[in-house]
């Protein structure tokens, strides 16, 4: 075919007679349909929901804010996480702390639809107020809505 | 002028100012906290130190006015050591909360820091100084003196360019304050500009306080719409809403300052926005609201345009050649009634309306109560809140078809059978001539709201609906047709130059 | 075995040698009133012969400052420094309480050698009794016409005002002294300009020591050679000493320029108390460098000896520190004064000196570590010569001299001294 | 006479219910071998009461949820040739099963019973055009739906179906110069008996490279991998991308028993159809006894087998699931021993075959036996296409005109100058 050029190693006859290599090819897949009747143990294949994959410590999962002591949220509204969130997927909105005149999140948005949990605004926080370490990673839901995670929730994992 | 030397060039610049002028003549910038072009020399941050030859210690470059044969380094390791020392001092007693400091981003600290410090802290934070934060300076203005460098500008601002003894530095030493004299606030018509001028975040603004990160704003050159000074401004906006306002330095208009009047006069530009054209049928797209105004002048008898102190050069030409190619029966007349406010000796002129002096250059002023009472049937209004500024025409305007192009749902607006959205000033290019004739630009910051329009383009779908020939390929054939045919507007002015600085 | 010169204290030690009265008794305001034939370039010229210098501490040619003056002056100002605050200084006080009429005179003589109509007296707040003296001694005057709208010749009025400081050392600054005159805030100003040309109230100004001032009648009325027989070449006239700290006999001694300074604590104060050996001697007031024991005793009473030493001779006052001394502590006193008087105005005077008081407290509570100790040493380097006035010089120069002169002491006092192998209490 | 009427009619349900009640079967067997064959377990959650059979329940999951998605049709389409597509697709496919022999015939009653829906001497002529009629389902789908890719999807199909028909037709002469009949049921029965003494009497030793050729066209015809062209919906689009719902489902269910049919076309020409191999129907019919006691035998312990295999299924099932699906295990292992049981009984009881019982019986094993290489044959298409990636369409094209046909002529003459040779 004109424009084309064909990259690889010539077949040999045997190869370009094809029956043999399907033969081969097929004494592959049956070995491990075979393997696998008799083996079914041995299958990677988890029973998910009620089998689970043991996480390896340090998985992050989805975020949370972390609180202080007195159970505010740490987070200043600093938007330093939604600066650096290449996927858009934070949004805050600041207010003004009551006791130490400072500035606390009083809308705390991630669209955990957008995110691609690079962990970027855990390196961002400057106080270490968003975490990623709930080791949650079930997070299917039945609307867009509930997707959006807000302060409360959050805080709250 | 002067002939010195300034790190092994030699340079020639005007007799009379200090080193920091000068080297910026050159584009080198001496780093500065205290030093402010249109303050006061101080002399107290010591950041601004250069190495004069045969001068043993390093000199302020604000406080020592340039000299023939002066031979001055500003970037020598003895400079370079100092200036990283001072730093240090500075941050001694700086609280780390850059995260929740709204200046983050604009801050002098951070930016000399990462120019001239970077060295590692030897102080632990528990060693700081407390001192009061969040404290009410005034309506404007909350200061956090935790984060002061005491570089007494506002101090100064308050002295020297307000005129009035409002701030004071109290205390000594390692407790020195910022602080308002006993019982008084600072409340000076343009308190908020030491929230410009503070180079750190000790001073700010309680409008705009924890509303956007300042890393987030787009800014635009204009021009302040509150009155015929026409001072020069940046209009910042973020997710499309105009966020706040900052003077933009002009030294021969504003300098470097704004009343606090112009300062909060964005608000309008957000809220209350005409977003479609609307008639007594409800809401039109934007092809049929020009056919339907078309439809309006076209079957009134008579025919009145009023024409906006308030409209760009721009469209208020744009206006008069939509006259004379449209409606050439129509009478056309200019004026507003926007009340006058308080002159001061600083900034504020008592006419509210940026552009008086362009629409009398454009020859468009005239008796508006007049022209209402010899009765024309239909009166197209650009830009103009007649009813809002005066509600006694009501009388006059009663029983007549009004067409209103406005940019905010204003009284006018509401009382006008078509309504058609067009932008303000912050959505479009356009220029103001100032009360003394000088014409300045103003470039667009935001997307148009809505369906909203430049006037002008309004303008042309009517006479197109009128089957008039009225067009224009863009903004720029516009301006230049404008300035072609008003030469007294004398084009666009040129800034005077110097004293820009960013810090 | 030296003995006292005594030109200032003459008429002092009676119990009423402050009145007009007695002083006038004494010989007072001879010179003043030889000087009201004279030209005043002529006071200025015999000044600059007597080769009289600045008894503030800088040790300034006083003949040559009042030159310093423009030609051509609509008002001159002529201010008295008299907040004598300085740790360790007070002979002003002295001279203000035994003798006002010493200094009005010097004032009146000044006044008539730049063309000053009004003079100020900036007295230190806390001088109660001092205050109390030259006020009456003023009124005195005045009442005398010796000031007044005629004390300088006929039609040539010379006024006093004396204000009464609010107590803080930089007032002693002379560019703070002016704004503090002026109602300002106590800081010092950015020189240039030199008061002598723009000083207070914008006016050319002339600002000089309560001592300075107090040897001019003599200069007036002994002549300049006389004055420049006592003491030395560069230094001539006497000089009073406050001497305090461990000696028998702490007091102000007036000494010829150029007697040893051992002869000063042994023979007129009395040896180090107790029989006790000397350690360390501040020559010169608070904020001149220390000196030890040896350097001490080598030294002479005279502004170029002192400064050969590596230290100054200031304001005279002498502080004498015996063996038992703490320096460690000495220095944190020091250092906590000069935090708490530092005016806040420069970058690393206002935020250095708070920070080297606390380092130093933070060592002499034997919670300092090696690195505190550079931190001293560099912080110390950071601020000298970095700011308007010397406030910040005047505390980094003891600080360097305490840390280098008696470092095994500092070291001693360190947490981590046992990780030094070069620390030996 | 009501008998002569009902048996045409029954044994055209059963050509119409057999190849139907294949396809959940076989895509059941086409996601679990897909499954393994990628070391995963397949489908296994759909169930009913608990129990869910491996996965064998979700054939019936996706007919309700293909019955219950939305079903589009496309603006601007022709209903009727739309409709027709799919519709024509399950129904052609279906009629092969009419003629195939299910078993030998019986005798009842002096009688003659063809076990076939239809007996029709020109069978093969019949599959041939049949399967010819394939492309119109085909074209019909992808004109019907009124889409410029829907309609070059469906003329590429066509092209490939075709252009196969040809090798295919080419490569049957060969059995049929070799059985000199057209009719099945002889084609069958002629493959009774022993080959060399040893070998079954099958086709497929006779005509190695014509089974082969007819093999690779009945690929192509049911446009199973690697001739899935039609099916490729990402890559190439095919000619059903507008169907949606049971219409979409009808031209799969139509795939699927087109390789049901094809499988038993291919066991009825090259495998013998029905018969079991070394075991002609005289001698199954004489040793009936015999062959019912083995057969019980083999149902009892192929039940204790299965009860054991599900006790150790159980307790795994257990430990997995707290729910009533862990008890899935207990009843299917109780059904298992209850046949066993059952079967074991009827051994104790069974003491002699009636000789119409004996012949229903060897129908019944004969039947069983070509369900067996259906089946067979079922998983042959299966494991190829979980094996094997997707020709391209020049590659389609080329192995069909270009080695197809010239082999399959040259099995015709070989065939022919043997038989020469023999004659």
């Amino acid at each position: 075919m004109p424009g084309i050029r064909t990259v690889g190693r010539p077949m040999n006859i045997k190869e370009k007679w094809y029956l043999f290599e399907i033969a081969k090819g097929m004494m592959v897949s049956i070995r491990h349909l075979v393997s696998n009747i008799f083996h079914q143990d041995r299958m990677p294949t988890l029973q998910y929901p009620e089998e689970k994959r043991v996480l390896p410590e340090r998985f992050r999962g989805r975020h949370r804010l972390t609180k202080r002591e007195d159970g505010t949220p740490k987070c200043v509204a600093c938007y330093c996480c939604q600066t650096a969130c290449p996927a858009d997927c934070i949004s805050i909105e600041a207010g003004e702390r009551p006791d130490a005149g400072e500035k606390v999140a009083v809308r705390f948005d991630i669209n955990i639809l957008r995110c691609v949990f690079c962990g970027l605004c855990v390196e961002a926080c400057p106080v270490d107020a968003i975490r990623m370490d709930t080791g949650k990673y079930e997070l299917s839901s039945d609307s867009r809505k509930k997707l959006i995670y807000d302060i409360d929730t959050l805080l709250n994992d | 002028m002067a002939k010195f030397t300034l790190n092994g060039v030699e340079r020639e610049v005007p007799d009379g100012i200090n080193l920091i002028e000068a080297a910026l003549l050159s584009k080198v910038r001496i780093p500065h906290y205290c030093y402010h072009p249109g303050l006061s020399p101080e002399g107290n941050c010591r950041m601004c130190v250069v190495e004069i030859e045969g001068i043993p210690k390093l000199q302020t470059a604000c406080t020592t006015l340039v000299a023939d044969g002066m031979v001055v380094e500003t970037e020598s390791e003895k400079v370079i050591q100092e200036r990283t020392e001072v730093m240090e001092f500075l941050l001694r007693n700086h609280p780390i909360d850059c995260p929740i400091c709204d200046q983050a981003g604009e801050c002098g600290l951070q930016k000399y820091y990462m120019e001239h410090g970077l060295h590692d802290s030897r102080v632990a934070v528990e060693e700081k100084i407390l001192k009061r934060k969040r404290v009410d300076l005034g309506p404007l203005v909350v200061l956090d003196s935790e984060r002061c460098i005491l570089c007494s500008r506002c101090v100064r601002f308050c002295d020297e360019v307000a005129g009035v003894r409002e701030l004071v530095l109290a205390n000594r030493g390692g407790r020195s304050e910022i602080t308002t004299f006993p019982g008084r606030t600072l409340e000076n018509p343009y308190s908020g500009n030491v929230v410009d001028i503070c180079p750190v975040g000790a001073l700010t603004s309680k409008d705009f306080r924890f509303k956007v990160r300042v890393w987030f704003l787009k800014t635009a050159d204009s021009i302040c719409p509150g009155c015929e000074r026409g001072c020069n401004i940046y209009l910042e906006q973020y997710q499309n809403e105009v966020q706040r306002i900052r003077p933009r330095a002009n030294p021969d208009v504003n300098r470097w300052w704004i009343c606090d009047d112009g300062r909060l006069d964005y608000k309008w530009i957000n809220r209350d926005r005409l977003l479609r054209a609307e008639g007594e049928a409800g809401t039109h797209p934007p092809e049929r609201a020009d056919e339907e105004a078309a439809r309006m002048l076209k079957e009134a008898s008579s025919v009145l345009l009023v024409a906006s102190p308030r409209s760009s050069n721009e469209n208020l030409f744009a206006l008069k050649r939509f006259r004379d190619a449209a409606l050439p029966r129509a009478a056309l007349v200019g004026g507003s009634f926007r009340k006058p406010w308080e002159e001061d000796r600083i900034l504020k002129r008592p006419d509210r309306n940026p552009n008086r002096k362009g629409m009398e250059l454009l020859g468009l002023s005239g008796d508006l109560e007049g022209a209402l009472r010899t009765g024309p049937e239909c009166v197209l209004v650009v830009e103009n809140d007649l009813l809002g500024d005066r509600p006694e025409l009501a009388d006059l305007l009663r029983g007549k078809k009004l067409i209103a192009l406005a940019s905010n749902r204003d009284a006018t607006a509401e009382a006008a059978a078509l309504r058609i959205p067009v932008c303000t000033y912050a959505e479009t290019e356009g220029s103001w001539t100032n009360f003394e004739g000088r014409t300045q630009a103003f470039r667009p910051v935001l997307k148009a709201v809505g369906e909203s329009r430049p006037v002008f383009r309004v303008l042309e779908g009517i006479a197109r609906a009128l089957e008039a020939s009225l067009a224009w390929s863009d903004f720029e054939t516009l301006r230049a047709e404008t300035f072609q045919a008003a030469p007294a507007l004398g084009g666009l002015a040129r800034t005077s130059g110097g004293g820009a600085h960013a810090l | 075995m030296i003995a006292e010169t005594i030109l200032l204290k003459a008429r002092m030690g009676n119990t009423d040698s402050h009145t007009l009265a007695s002083a006038r008794a004494a010989g007072a305001y001879r010179a003043s009133a030889k000087t009201l034939a004279a030209a005043p370039e002529e006071i200025v010229q015999l000044v600059k012969d007597s080769g009289l210098r600045g008894r503030g501490g800088a040790g300034f040619p006083t003949g040559l400052k009042w030159t310093f003056l423009p030609k051509n002056r609509d008002a001159t100002y002529l201010c008295v420094n008299a907040d004598e605050s300085e740790p360790g200084t007070f002979k002003d006080r002295l001279i203000l309480e035994e003798d006002p009429h010493l200094l009005i005179e010097g004032i009146v003589i000044a006044c008539r050698a730049i063309r000053c109509a009004h003079a100020y007296l900036y007295i230190r707040g806390e001088f109660c009794l001092p205050h109390e003296r030259i006020r009456a001694a003023a009124d005195e005057a005045y009442a005398a016409g010796l000031l007044g709208p005629n004390a300088g010749g006929p039609g040539q009025a010379i006024d006093l005002t004396i204000h009464r400081g609010a107590g803080a050392y930089i007032c002693g600054e002379e560019t703070a002294l002016l704004n503090s005159i002026e109602g300002k805030k106590g800081q010092p100003r950015m020189k240039p300009p030199f008061p002598t040309n723009v000083g207070l109230f914008g006016k050319p100004t002339v600002i000089n020591n309560v001592e300075t001032l107090a040897n001019l009648p003599f200069i007036v009325e002994k002549g300049p050679d006389a004055y420049r027989a006592i003491g030395t070449e560069k230094s001539p006239g006497t000089r009073l000493m406050s001497v305090s700290g461990h000696v028998e006999r702490p007091g102000v001694y007036e000494v010829a320029h150029g007697v040893p300074m051992r002869g000063l604590i042994e023979d007129l104060a009395g040896g180090v108390r107790g029989g006790r050996k000397l350690k360390a001697l501040i020559p010169g007031g608070s904020s001149t460098p220390v000196l030890t024991a040896e350097e001490a005793y080598a030294v002479n009473v005279d502004f170029e000896s002192v400064q050969a030493a590596g230290s100054m001779l200031g304001s005279g006052g002498c502080i004498v520190m015996d063996e038992t001394t703490d320096m460690v502590w000495a220095l944190d006193k020091l250092a906590h004064f000069y935090a708490h008087e530092s005016c806040g105005q420069c970058t690393p005077c206002r935020e250095g000196s708070g920070w080297i008081a606390e380092i130093v407290r933070k060592i002499a509570t034997g919670k300092g570590t090696r690195a505190d100790l550079e931190k001293l040493e560099s912080l110390a380097a950071q601020i000298v010569g970095n700011t308007i006035c010397v406030f910040s010089d005047a505390l980094a120069m003891p600080v360097v001299s305490h840390v280098t002169k008696f470092r095994a002491e500092f070291e001693a006092h360190l947490a981590d001294r046992a990780s030094s192998s070069s620390a030996a209490p | 006479m009501l008998f002569d009427l009902l048996l045409p009619v029954l044994f055209a349900l059963v050509a119409a219910f057999l190849p139907l009640m294949f396809v959940p079967l076989l895509v059941w067997g086409e996601r679990k071998a897909a499954a393994f064959i990628q070391d995963r377990t397949g489908p296994n959650r759909a169930e009913v009461l608990g129990i869910r059979l491996g996965g064998l329940v979700h054939p019936f999951a996706d007919v309700v949820k293909l019955l219950g998605k939305e079903d589009w049709t496309p603006e601007r389409v022709n209903r009727f040739y739309y409709n027709l597509g799919p519709f024509l697709a399950l129904f052609i496919s279906m009629l092969p099963f009419a003629i195939v022999p299910l078993a030998d015939s019986l005798s009842v009653g002096g009688r003659i019973i063809e076990m076939r829906a239809v007996t029709l001497n020109v069978g093969i002529l019949f599959v041939l055009a049949i399967t010819s009629f394939h492309v119109y389902a085909i074209v019909l789908g992808g004109w019907g739906a009124n889409n410029t890719y829907t309609l070059i999807g469906g003329m590429r199909s066509a092209a490939q179906m075709v252009s196969y028909e040809l090798a295919m037709g080419l490569s049957l002469i060969g059995v049929l110069m070799i059985s000199q009949t057209l009719d099945l049921g002889a084609i069958v029965r002629q493959q009774g008996g022993l080959l060399f003494g040893f070998l079954p009497r099958w086709n497929v030793f006779l005509q190695p490279l014509g089974f082969l050729l007819f093999l690779i066209a009945l690929f192509a015809e049911t446009n199973r991998n690697p001739f899935d062209l039609p099916e490729g919906e990402s890559e190439i689009i095919g000619f059903h991308v507008e169907y949606s719902s049971m219409r979409f489902a009808f031209y799969f269910m139509g795939e699927y028993i087109a390789m049901v049919a094809g499988s038993a076309v291919i066991a009825t020409l090259y495998f013998g159809g029905w018969q079991v191999p070394w075991l002609g129907t005289e001698t199954l019919r004489a040793n009936a006894l015999l062959a019912a006691r083995v057969l019980l035998v083999l149902i009892a312990v192929f039940g204790v087998l299965a009860a054991v295999l599900f006790r150790s299924y159980g307790r795994r099932l257990r430990i997995l699931y707290r729910d009533r699906r862990s008890r899935e295990a207990k009843v299917l292992g109780a059904a298992s021993i209850f046949v066993a049981v059952l079967a074991l009984l009827a051994l104790a009881f069974l003491s002699g075959i009636r000789p119409l019982g004996a012949q229903i019986l060897v129908a019944a094993v004969q039947f069983l036996f070509l369900v067996a290489k259906i089946l067979a044959f079922g998983f042959l298409f299966i494991w190829v296409r979980w094996t094997l990636p997707r020709f391209r369409y020049d590659q389609v094209m080329g192995l069909g005109w270009k080695s197809l046909v010239p082999l399959g002529l040259l099995n015709i003459a070989v065939t022919g100058l043997v038989l020469l040779g023999i004659d």
